[in-house]
């Protein structure tokens, strides 16, 4: 194992072939989401990529409605919203992601602690300027 | 450990801020020379600015927001202080007060009795989007940005789970907006030296004069509720609950302790600072909770030997209206759940038990990012030294403190003042 | 004035850095955890991360290059140093240098006795000419680059002035260039790790392995007088007067003098520091001189107590062939006029009487903006402890000077650094 | 006089109407161009615009092959080189500008020294990138 490794660069090639992964240390056993070449707790530079499960809860969101460049190429706007949430894997890590499944023009409706999962474009959808996306799968 | 304390004190024997608005045609340096001129004419016993010996300069992103690097030795031709050392430090939002607190280190070390510590932002050149984007660089661009997350969208979601936890509401936020509007219109140098029900009349004078359809708000909490008004920005967070894209610049003075009384006869100390950093918004055990505000606040009621109910005055870091009720919990002024009800009952008004943001906050006042921290330090100058006009706090306080805070708390830098 | 002295003594105990080059789909934050991971292997007694109080970060761009501010957080996080104060410190090329200025700062200030310094650079995901671009940001952007001026231009403008005032030729300068590449071949972290004449070899045997026409170069003169080989870039400058663009990061840890000891038998201390800063280049009354180096190296010397004769080892700004002449001469090191003689003469090389830039120096180990003036002080930790290896100087020098120069020379640190 | 002028906006529009202009500190008679509010001599801030000769001496140069973006959309580029340079006025102050006049192709013939003078475009012609252009009118 290279100890150049666990850069976005391959963190993004996992994501496109469908495996949303961290790095573990084999020193400590602290999983890193996002993942990280050095271990942050006991400094030991020993990696492992894993395969997470996908699947966790919303622990904070907001409807964008100001959108970044990048969004407002691919269509949102002040009227079209999205909407951005921390998510908590159930392996214990928290990611920022593209939340879909809710209403964003109803944000009252949207529920700290819903259920989510990781969905990734099918065939060759593309995945436009957000590479990870959860879905609400049932509300809390 | 326990909090060293700084080998030599320091002290503010000067400070001044440009208008702050925006002001198309006038580049940073113009900005700052205002602000430096401002500066200059509060030193009481009067400044030959060939004694300064070092200057700090506090900036964000001169790189994105007007295409310049190395603004440093730039600001400091321009106000004439070229050959001393010049430097740039860079902490997103914090910029400013990071600058104050390596001028502070730069007379603790011994090498410098004379310091400036200045800070510029000039952000109206881009076009809104392009401002939204270079402000979400303070994020991490790997991993936070491409989810989707703006500036904005970072603070909205830590409100969110602050309204899940302890059940405040959106006009809870709105409360500290209409008081930051409150004392930002009795400053004339702010942004928006106007209230909320002055913008509502200046709107209804405005349809009036155009022959539109006259708004009809009842007060100002139906203004805020007025989605045409009051758009959202990213929810739950409006337009009034977001600080402005801003024009500006701040300057302050530091000497050694034992020289202030050259330059003024109140001086105020600067007795406590502390700094922190922190990981990604999305790594933090609990998103409502900065903890380098805890962090650097400790350490500097440490090393001032205070307690925070001791602090008769504070400038915080309301890049948002959420980010005020936070900062009020991290710096200890309220109990964890509690700084929502705060603001709710007028606790932190200008003329309440615990006043936050007299000069009105980044929200009112506006916020170029880089010389914020700076500013804040200008005006506890004022407050302590019994100098801010309608603004004034009764009794003139005479112990103070800022708390500035860069990106979403991944720095934070507090500072505690003492009038003696 | 007399130069004072810094307040407590400071000492590099541990330096390292990452290998410098291209690197496509590494960024700042991998690069900084190679620099600080090899800064950690070289603490001769062992360095537990958790000891470090503070860390400083020079960078000059992120903003621009990867589209990243708030930089020092995120490396000290990616390297495991949450919560401790970090903070970004710019003036452009000399970003690292004055990175490390104010480490000794801090350690002097008496509130911090363990310091991390480190410097980044991510270059090479930009377009050149947006490489370009952002390298001209450290010019003044409003009334030099209008004119034309890119940073190769800057200093090729400084060349053709020097070249008119004293006789020097495109030659004179194409004598750094061979020098620095014959450093740099044996420097196994330089982006070039080849001499001149490598590269003529590698460039025979690409173009005989494709059945390309074979060049026939001479000597290593004729290649540099290949249009085709060494473009120019702004002329008199060519390819091979240029530093290229790099990726890289680099960490020195800095302890108070008197902890020295903890952490190694052979500390390098650092006994002279000294930094300026100067107007833009047309408004100084003499391109030739960077006044700022000058000033800048006279307080490094008085400080050290010592004469630029008793340097005997420097690691010298050279973006440009012609900055290592100029340098040579603002350092003191030879007579105005005489530094581009000193140079044809070989007296600069490494087996030399004033060995300068056994690094390879920017032009050949590469120069990751914000990088260069920390890996200088990893060049000068190596080469006074006498582990060069194969660059090595020979009998061990035990003083040795560091001169890192930002933008056209607004900014220029100096440091001294000592074996005892 | 306001204390907000002498900017960068204020310089171009002077330019705009083919004037030099540079500024005058009415304290210490110091002449700025670039032109700025605050004297570095005096600390003054009462300053004058005035207007300069446009004739100088060319103190510095270079032809630049491997161009900024600006340029590069001006129609510059490696093989179509032009010349920057430093200028010295008459009346003292030194500035930065676009040098023509010379041949860009021998940069061997251009000397350190020649005199020089300021040429603003034509009638409607576009002032391209660089708003301040120097003519060689004669060799030192
Ligand atoms: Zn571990
Ligand atoms: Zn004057």
């Amino acid at each position: 194992m290279s100890p150049h490794s666990f850069t976005h660069a391959e963190y993004l090639a996992h994501l496109q072939n469908h495996v949303l992964a961290a790095s573990r240390c084999q020193n400590c056993g602290e999983l890193y989401l996002p993942p990280r070449p050095l271990c942050r707790r006991c400094f030991a530079q020993d990696m492992r990529w894993e395969e997470l499960s996908g699947r966790g809860e919303l622990v904070a969101f907001t409807v964008v409605h100001i959108v970044p460049s990048a969004m407002l190429e691919a269509g949102y706007d002040q009227d079209r919203p999205y909407v951005s949430g921390l998510v908590r894997l159930e392996e214990g890590p928290t990611i920022s992601a593209l939340i879909t499944g809710v209403d964003a023009h109803h944000p009252e409706t949207i529920r700290v602690g819903s259920q989510v999962r990781v969905v990734f474009p099918r065939g060759d959808q593309d995945p436009g300027p957000a590479p990870l996306v959860f879905e609400v799968v049932s509300e809390s | 450990m326990t909090e060293r304390k700084l080998g030599r004190g320091v002290a503010i024997v000067g400070a001044g801020m440009s208008r702050f608005g925006t002001f198309p045609g006038r580049a940073s340096r113009d900005l700052f020379v205002e602000a430096f001129q401002a500066m200059r004419e509060s030193v009481d016993k009067g400044l030959d600015p060939r004694d300064i010996q070092i200057m700090y300069l506090g900036n964000y992103s001169s790189d994105l927001f007007e295409g310049q690097g190395h603004t440093a030795p730039l600001m400091a031709d321009w106000v004439g202080l070229t050959p001393v050392p010049a430097l740039r430090v860079e902490d997103a939002c914090a910029s400013g007060g990071v600058a104050l607190r390596q001028g502070i280190l730069a007379v603790a070390s011994g090498l410098y009795d004379i310091v400036l510590v200045g800070g510029v932002e000039k952000m109206s050149d881009l076009p809104t989007e392009r401002v939204t984007d270079t402000l979400a660089t303070a994020g991490d661009v790997l991993y936070e940005i491409p989810a989707g997350f703006t500036f904005p969208g970072f603070y909205a979601a830590m409100a969110t789970a602050y309204m899940d936890r302890y059940g405040a509401t959106p006009e809870s936020l709105m409360a500290v907006g209409r008081k930051n509007h409150e004392n930002g219109a009795l400053n004339p140098k702010a942004q928006f030296s106007l209230t909320i029900a002055d913008i509502m009349a200046k709107k209804i004078a405005g349809a009036e004069k155009r022959g539109r359809p006259v708004p009809t708000w009842r007060d100002e909490m139906e203004f805020l509720h007025d989605h045409q008004a009051n758009p959202i920005i990213s929810w739950p967070l409006r337009l009034f609950d977001c600080s402005p894209i801003t024009d500006g610049a701040a300057a302050v003075l530091l000497v050694a302790a034992d020289l202030a009384r050259q330059f003024t006869d109140a001086p105020i100390h600067i007795i406590g600072s502390g700094q922190a950093s922190d990981v990604a918004l999305h790594d933090r055990p609990d998103p409502t909770v900065i903890r380098a505000a805890e962090r650097a606040s400790h350490q500097a009621y440490e090393m001032a030997g205070i307690k925070p109910t001791d602090v008769k005055l504070a400038e915080v870091h309301d890049c948002f209206t959420i980010a005020e009720i936070l900062a009020s919990e991290d710096l200890g002024f309220f109990e964890r759940g509690q700084g929502y009800i705060a603001a709710e009952e007028g606790l932190t008004r200008r003329n309440g038990p615990r006043p936050i943001n007299t000069s009105g906050g980044l929200k009112a006042k506006g916020h170029p990012v880089g010389a914020s921290g700076v500013a804040q330090a200008v005006e506890i100058w004022h407050q302590l030294r019994g100098e801010a006009g309608a603004r004034q706090v009764s009794g003139t306080p005479d112990l103070a403190l800022s708390h500035n805070v860069g990106g979403t708390g991944q720095t934070c830098v507090v500072h505690i003042y003492e009038r003696r």
